[in-house]
């Protein structure tokens, strides 16, 4: 397929990219200082400056399906060093919720800790490590990972076994469902 | 708001009178310019006193509005060594012509005194005699009751009642339709008489050969229409933007009662917003918005 | 030196260390914190990733809550520090997001309240002199190494130290005593959100940090960041399997000033650690007999 | 009385087939102020200008309104035309009805005919308000300035003098040279810098039309082109120029220490000194921040004095001091350099604290076989030859968001350069450079680069280094390959960085001194990018060198003869014409509030005394006066000036409040 | 509001023919319509250009005065900033203008009679786009009715001798 073609296709999610991340990508002249900083940069399928090049050229379906995005620890080296002022670290996240939001999630594994992650929060406002885990490893399908540390965790005294529930669980949740009503309107925009 | 209700005139109106004593029998003054009682209660005026026994004509109220700077300018080519009382507003004023180099410091005196807000005269006399008085608009927006300037002083600083001005005028304006804001604007311009007593009680306006008074430069007719009036009322507007010290007084000396405030305040928060947070006499270094410019100025005309 | 007190999650639990020695050292220096009565999770590790409100409208509440005690809040976790300075700087800088934000929470919040990371207050408030005076047990002769992560310096924005050369924990441990060494680490991500989903790539950038934390010989590493600690020094077992045996002992800074200010470990929850913390404290102990008896000997020859 | 001829021409059928020309001459025969009207086909032709002076002396004229073409094509042929006539040049006035009219609307003949006889009407109604001018003159001082004493600055100073003029260099250091003396060899041709730049220098200083004045700052600039009145001031040596002989015997036991800068701080030098050993004049100067004498003179004490007993001379002079003079110019040059980024703000390359991570001009002088090392390359911790050198190019440049947005020019050929003197001096070296891009347009350029990879086996990598830090003995650099898609890791001995060119750090001040543009960096502006690259907005200020934006030896020797060129074509006049469609004050109606003063470009603008008589006493007030020489005519203080004091001639309130009336007249 | 009531787009004659005036600084914006003139870019003959050294020149004053003479839009054009020939002169047009346009809105005047916009002497077509749009939105709108001296709208000074006169007897009342 041509490249005029390959960016016709992208056309629609070129736009969302712009109007959800709020960043511009054509300042990027691909000096790969990014990529060069990335602590996960060894085991991205595609390096940074890659990614960025992809949406650049606006081939968002492409940047989207990749598992770098999953990879990505938020540490925001990339933005902190760019010499353009390009916020590649939102770069990612933004490509992360629309890869979730178009169902092209190349690291399930990662986002259903996520998801985990955002349930217990509903039913708790705070977070309950030995849920997490068990949850985690429930929907991943790794039953036992991390199962052997809890273990240890118990025996170092630091997992608490009983959750803690909010008084104001009731608020909690209308926040966070608020929030999150926000957040579908208005596709994440920043 | 209060400040007028615990604040004691009759203590710094004493102060002010041993004040004036002092200087003018010193010599240090030859003449004190303060304000005394008017022919109605809520019009107190100007007074010039030369001699140490008229300094009891001396009164401090809450209807001594008037600007007593702009009576600077008159003194300038004398020998004489004038002392004048000085609200929050009149500093202002008194740095605004330093600034424009129409009067010079040295043969000046500002006495400070911190002033609690002023009552609107013009309600003063629509109201029945013991009605309460609300303080005049210009002082419901001061910020800067307190002397910024000041040789001397009298009284204690007082409580600003007010840290932002209040735009809500200003925004109710912008917000109608085209069509309304100019039938609102000529139905305004249309009472003005071009008695050009704004411009002559203005601290800002303080040039010596106004264009006003420039018939044969061109500029404009002596004619009095909405036309020639809004022309008068723009231009006067833009000659004192990033200038006025909002002091009030154009409004309030206004015989026809056209809102002129609603004019410069139109100004202020435009360049407040666009150029930055811009306070008019507060002293007499910081340029004029308009006499220098940031090459990051918005832009919009591209 | 009152703080609102927002210990989050991880100091429940995987930090509980953290917690524990937090609220020890700071009330010994005469730090007073009051925990947020019933705060929720700041959403950290994954709000984010699904929306921006809810990433900020989540540590939004905790705020608020602080705010109408009109107290800054003080957070040792670097994360939930990250999270909570978003929500306050977005919120003082735009009227719209602080609308909509209270709108959401159903609280009042103005970014009033300010989010504290708790050893930038020990640096920055309280300063290293005041924590130097109260050591009784200095770390004399400990080769340690700082560790700060991410969230404490990145995005610049929100960071409480240098982005590139942070040097509070630094500064703190001089002042406990220990020889801090130089490595280019100090802000180098753990991989800790990574751990869990991908351990393979989480251990291969702990395993990073850990080998130039031995090849610098640090005798343990200090940190502020409860992630870190955990993946730093959970992640040494498994490390372990793959014949990388590491023993560094890792420290959160409260527990380091606890130890010198002759706390007990207990109390700082010190035994907790995965990583057997003896060795450290015997290299105290053998540094100090080393000492005494260098003391004698000198005494001896004099 | 108004007596106004109009002239409307065809241009053949340019505006005539679309302009009914002849309605246009007929419609303003009887509009106020007009004695004659007609049309003609070509107005600028010999026929038709005679035409028009004819019509001036039958029809006794005393205006000409002219519509035709677009009077940047003709004005000049026009106003010479009315002159020849006996009628000022300025009592002309053109109507564009050409490129404003008949090329814009073909085929809408009535509406074109309409516009063109309100253009007409405009015209003839700003003449009628316009006053005879005349142009000024003023005298040439035949004596240039040059600004800066490196090799852009010395250049200059040498092509005005050879063509006869006086011309003085001003330093503010000990000697010139500049950054250029501080290089070892020069690229493409690695020819040694000192070898090509001392013989410049001692040309400069032997030269009969140069005067050298070193150790000297610019205080004030006052006057206008061909009169320029500096002052300079010179500052403290402490050393007698006049009886030292330069013998450097001072020099040897002085016990006052301090960093070398010309050195780039690698070693120590004594307090008094001369910067380098070919120094020109080669006479020292005593370093008062360091001079033990000095140092305990501020304590209340006075010791030392070794270099005053030494000196055979007796040169030395403790009791020295700053001195101001003032003297005159007709033309400056600014040649006042650069200076190189201070990478110490990049925390990811160790905010400057690591001693191996060097810039460009240490590297200079490490090189350099008269500098700190012998010419040894070594690294500046342990003094061992590195085994392998990471080179990192664009530091500080293009970076818009830590150091500065523009490509700083000459980076990529001097870390080439470098990096094949290394090859050179240290074979077993391995040499490694992280680009971004490689940019070497010029002559033998591209050849050397690609020598340096070929010939040299340099390594480019393409990436930007994200972070270095030390590892032990060693750095260790992270960068990416991004050719490769992969992260790149070395240990390097040394790191050496191509750090930006920036402008003098002083060169704000200097360009508000001298009353010239300066860009966001400080970068003196140019008059025009294109077609006025060594002119400034300030007629007789012209630019050399680096100062106007990062440039390479052979650019900048170029623009100091391009600039010499300018100043002896100004400097060859006896006479300069000045414009008189400049802003004037009215005194009556000027307040002196002083607020055109800063809005003027120019500096033209000053509040000057004046006495006045006032009810019968003559008192003293202040006003603004305009120096018509310097003011350019923009009309920024006339919309600034409230009471319509300042106007700006050929352009006043009045002449365009006529045009705008004369316009709308036929608005129903 | 009084009768000489401000027409509406509805009222606009079919045949109305705005006028506009273009203030244009000589060095950029004039030379960029002789561009559009020796490139024969083709605009409505509407536009009057009065030649300006520069925009830093135009004094609101003369928009205003344009107005009143019932003039139906005015452009000040000069050079886009840092391009002045004057260095500094259109930062000060910018500045000014910037104001300028928001009151005259304030005033009730039609922003789209009122336009600041840089062109350069390269910019030919953009000259030609910048005038034919502002032709046709002004032609949409109708003449200009506002601020106009030709519509006496005369002060009735009945009222104000009235208030005069009144304060006059309170104070002698008082007195």
């Amino acid at each position: 397929m041509t490249l005029n073609e390959r960016q016709q296709q992208n056309e629609a999610l070129r736009s969302e990219f712009l109007r959800r991340s709020g960043v511009d990508v054509s300042k990027c002249y691909q000096c790969g200082k990014c990529s060069a900083g990335c602590p996960v940069g060894d085991h991205m399928d595609i390096p940074t400056n890659k990614i960025m090049r992809l949406v650049q050229m606006g081939l968002i379906d492409e940047a989207m399906q990749s598992s770098a995005i999953w990879l990505c620890a938020s540490c925001v080296t990339c933005t902190t060093r760019c010499p353009k002022g390009v916020d590649v670290a939102h770069v990612m996240e933004t490509l992360r919720q629309m890869a979730k939001d178009h169902n092209c999630v190349a690291e399930k594994n990662i986002d259903k800790f996520h998801t985990v992650w955002m349930n217990i929060l509903h039913k708790m406002g705070r977070m309950y490590e030995p849920g997490l885990i068990v949850g985690r490893n429930m929907v991943t399908g790794n039953i036992f990972q991390d199962t052997s540390f809890g273990v240890p965790y118990l025996a170092h005294r630091k997992l608490k076994l009983m959750p803690y529930k909010s008084n104001n669980i009731d608020e909690i949740k209308r926040m966070i469902e608020k929030a999150e009503a926000m957040d579908r309107e208005e596709g994440g925009a920043r | 708001m209060s400040n007028a209700f615990v604040y004691n005139f009759d203590q710094v109106q004493n102060e002010m009178r041993a004040m004036a004593k002092e200087l003018l029998e010193s010599g240090e003054a030859t003449m004190v310019i303060g304000w005394e009682k008017g022919a109605l209660p809520y019009q107190s005026t100007p007074v010039m006193i030369r001699s140490a026994e008229d300094v009891d004509k001396l009164i401090w109220d809450a209807y001594c509005q008037q600007n007593l700077s702009t009576y600077l300018i008159d003194y300038i080519y004398t020998d004489e060594k004038v002392a004048i009382f000085a609200k929050g507003c009149d500093t202002r004023a008194y740095n605004r012509l330093i600034q424009d180099n129409r009067i010079k410091a040295e043969k000046c005196i500002v006495i400070g005194v911190p002033c609690p807000g002023m009552k609107n005269a013009r309600e003063a006399a629509r109201l029945p005699e013991n009605a309460e008085v609300p303080m005049a608009n210009a002082c419901k927006e001061c910020r800067y009751p307190n002397p910024v300037v000041f040789d001397k002083r009298v009284g204690t600083d007082v409580t600003a009642w007010c840290t932002e001005r209040d735009f809500s005028d200003v925004e109710a304006i912008e917000a109608m339709p085209a069509d309304d804001k100019y039938a609102f604007w000529q139905s305004q311009y249309t009472k003005c008489i071009r008695c050009y007593a704004c411009r002559n009680i203005c601290p800002a306006c303080n040039c010596t050969s106004c264009i006003f008074d420039q018939s044969a430069s061109g500029w404009c007719s002596k004619d009095i229409n909405a036309s020639e009036n809004q022309f008068y009322g723009v231009t006067r507007a833009f000659h004192v933007a990033g200038r006025c010290i909002e002091c009030g007084q154009c409004e309030m000396v206004c015989p026809s009662e056209v809102p002129i405030m609603l004019m410069n305040k139109k100004f202020i928060k435009d360049i407040d917003s666009l150029f930055g947070a811009h306070e008019a006499g507060l002293d007499t270094n910081t340029p004029a918005p308009l006499s220098h410019f940031s090459v990051s100025d918005p832009e919009e005309f591209m | 030196m009152d703080y609102a007190y927002f210990p989050g999650c991880s100091l429940e639990s995987t930090g509980i260390e953290f917690h524990m020695s937090a609220k020890a050292v700071t009330k010994a220096l005469g730090i007073n914190l009051i925990e947020i009565p019933d705060w929720n999770c700041c959403g950290a590790s994954s709000a984010h990733t699904r929306g921006h409100w809810i990433s900020l409208a989540l540590p939004a509440r905790n705020m608020a809550i602080a705010e109408a005690a009109k107290l800054d809040v003080a957070i040792p976790c670097a994360a939930c520090y990250a999270r909570s300075k978003q929500v306050e700087v977005e919120v003082s800088q735009s009227a719209e997001t602080r609308a909509k934000i209270e709108e959401i929470i159903g609280r009042p919040y103005k970014g009033e309240s300010k989010a504290r990371n708790l050893t930038d207050i020990l640096y920055r408030d309280l300063g290293v002199d005041k924590i130097a005076a109260k050591v009784v047990r200095p770390l004399d002769g400990l080769n340690v190494l700082t560790y700060y992560g991410c969230l404490m310096t990145r995005p610049p924005e929100l960071a409480c130290d240098d982005v590139e050369d942070p040097v509070s924990l630094d500064e703190i441990m001089k002042a406990l005593g220990a020889n801090v060494l130089q490595w280019g680490f100090k802000t180098e991500c753990c991989g800790g959100s990574l751990t869990a989903c991908r351990p393979k790539v989480g251990l291969d950038m702990t395993q990073k940090i850990l080998d130039a934390a031995i090849k610098a010989g640090a005798d343990c590493i200090v940190t502020a960041c409860p992630m870190c600690h955990s993946n730093l020094d959970m992640r040494q077992a498994q490390l372990a399997k793959h014949d990388h045996n590491y023993h560094m002992p890792v420290f959160f800074i409260t527990e380091m000033i606890g130890l010198a200010l002759g706390m007990k470990q207990k109390d700082l929850g010190v035994d907790r650690h995965f990583i057997a913390t003896e060795e450290v404290m015997c290299k105290l102990e053998e540094y100090e007999q080393e000492q005494i008896q260098k003391m004698m000997n000198e005494g001896g020859e004099a | 009385m108004e007596r106004v001829g109009v002239f409307i021409c065809h241009c053949g059928s340019n505006i005539g087939a679309v302009v009914d020309c002849a309605r246009v001459a007929e419609s303003v025969k009887d509009y106020p102020g007009v004695a004659f009207s007609t049309d003609y086909k070509y107005m600028c032709s010999e026929p038709g200008q005679e035409m028009i002076q004819n019509a001036i002396r039958e029809h006794n004229l005393n205006r000409v309104v002219v519509a035709s073409c677009s009077p940047r094509m003709h004005e000049k042929t026009f106003r010479a035309c009315v002159a020849k006539a006996g009628l000022n040049e300025y009592m002309f006035e053109m109507a564009n009805i050409r490129e404003h009219c008949s090329w814009v609307h073909a085929g809408r003949n009535e509406e074109a005919t309409e516009k063109a006889i309100d253009l007409v009407k405009m015209a003839i109604s700003k003449v009628c308000n316009n006053e005879v001018l005349m142009k000024g003159h003023a005298p040439v001082t035949k004596r240039a300035l040059v600004v800066g004493g490196g090799i852009a600055g010395i250049q200059c100073a040498l092509d005005i003098a050879n063509n006869g003029y006086q011309v003085d260099i001003l330093e503010r250091t000990p000697s010139i040279g500049g950054k250029m003396s501080q290089i070892d060899k020069t690229f493409p041709t690695i020819d040694c810098s000192a070898c090509i730049l001392t013989p410049k220098m001692v040309e400069a200083s032997s030269h009969p039309n140069i005067k050298l004045i070193t150790f000297a700052e610019l205080e004030k600039v006052d006057g206008y082109v061909g009169n320029f009145e500096v002052t300079i001031r010179s500052k403290a040596r402490s050393v007698d120029m006049s009886k030292c002989t330069g013998c450097g015997t001072c020099m040897t036991k002085c016990p006052g220490k301090a960093d070398d800068e010309f050195n780039m701080n690698l070693r120590k030098r004594t307090a008094i000194y001369t910067p380098f050993p070919q120094a020109i004049p080669n006479k020292p100067v005593i370093d008062r921040e360091s001079c033990l004498k000095f140092k305990s003179r501020k304590e209340g004490k006075d010791v030392c004095g070794v270099c005053a007993k030494l000196c055979p001379a007796g040169a030395i002079d403790y009791e020295q001091q700053d001195e101001l003079f003032t003297e005159r110019y007709g033309a400056i040059v600014m040649a006042t350099g650069y200076e190189q980024f201070d990478h110490s703000i990049y925390g990811e390359y160790g905010y400057g604290k690591y001693p191996d991570v060097i810039s460009g001009l240490h590297f200079e002088r490490l090189v350099n076989a008269s500098g700190p090392t012998q010419g040894h390359i070594v690294r500046p911790s342990d003094h061992k030859e590195p085994k392998t050198v990471v080179m990192v190019k664009c530091v500080g440049s293009r970076d818009p968001e830590h150091g500065k947005s523009y490509c700083s020019r000459t980076c990529c050929m001097y870390t080439a350069k470098q990096a094949t003197m290394i090859r050179d001096h240290c074979p077993d070296t391995k040499v490694y450079v992280f680009y971004m891009d490689v940019r070497t347009p010029g002559k033998l350029y591209d050849e050397f680069y690609n020598r340096t990879r070929e010939e040299y086996g340099v390594e480019y990598i393409r990436g930007r280094v994200s972070k270095i830090y030390q590892d032990g003995e060693t750095l260790r650099v992270k960068g990416e390959d991004t050719l490769l898609g992969r992260q790149i890791e070395i240990d390097a001995d040394m790191v050496i960085l191509a750090n930006a060119m920036i402008p003098n750090p002083d060169s704000e001040r200097m360009a508000q001194i001298v009353g010239i543009g300066y860009d966001k960096d400080g970068w003196f502006t140019e008059s025009h990018p294109k077609l006025g690259p060594v002119e400034t907005h300030t007629a007789g200020v012209f630019l050399a060198g680096a100062c106007q934006g990062p440039k390479d030896i052979p650019d900048s020797v170029a623009q100091a003869g391009a600039a010499a060129v300018k100043v002896c074509a100004l400097l060859s006049k006896d006479q300069l014409e000045t414009e008189p469609t400049v802003s004037k004050v009215d005194n009556k109606l000027c307040s002196g509030c002083g607020l055109c003063v800063p809005v003027c470009p120019y500096k033209a603008i000053s509040l000057e005394t004046i006495q006045e008589r006032v009810a019968g006493k003559t008192i003293e007030r202040q006003v603004a006066n305009i120096n018509g020489s310097l003011c350019q005519g923009c009309g920024a203080c006339t919309v600034t000036c409230r009471s319509g004091a300042a106007n700006l001639k050929h352009f006043t309130n009045a002449q365009i409040l006529a045009e705008v009336d004369a316009l709308c007249q036929t608005i129903l | 509001m009084s009768d000489n009531s401000v027409k509406t787009a509805n009222d606009v004659a079919e045949n109305f023919e705005p006028k506009i005036l273009v203030f244009a600084c000589n060095w950029c914006t004039y030379a960029g319509a002789d561009l559009a003139g020796t490139s024969r870019l083709q605009y409505p003959p509407n536009v009057r250009i009065l030649r300006v050294p520069c925009s830093c020149r135009v004094n609101p004053q003369f928009v205003i005065r344009a107005f009143q003479r019932g003039i139906d839009g005015v452009l000040v054009a000069g050079c886009h900033p840092g391009d002045c020939h004057y260095t500094t002169g259109n930062y000060y047009t910018r500045r000014r203008f910037l104001l300028i346009n928001r009151m005259m809105e304030y005033m009730g005047i039609d922003p789209k009679r009122f336009h600041t916009r840089w062109i350069s002497g390269a910019e030919g077509p953009k000259f030609q786009q910048v005038v034919t749009e502002m032709i046709e939105e002004v032609r949409a709108i109708g003449p200009n009715r506002k601020l106009r001296d030709d519509m006496k709208v005369t002060v009735n000074t009945d009222d104000i001798v009235a208030s005069v006169e009144a304060d006059t007897k309170v104070v002698a009342d008082n007195v």
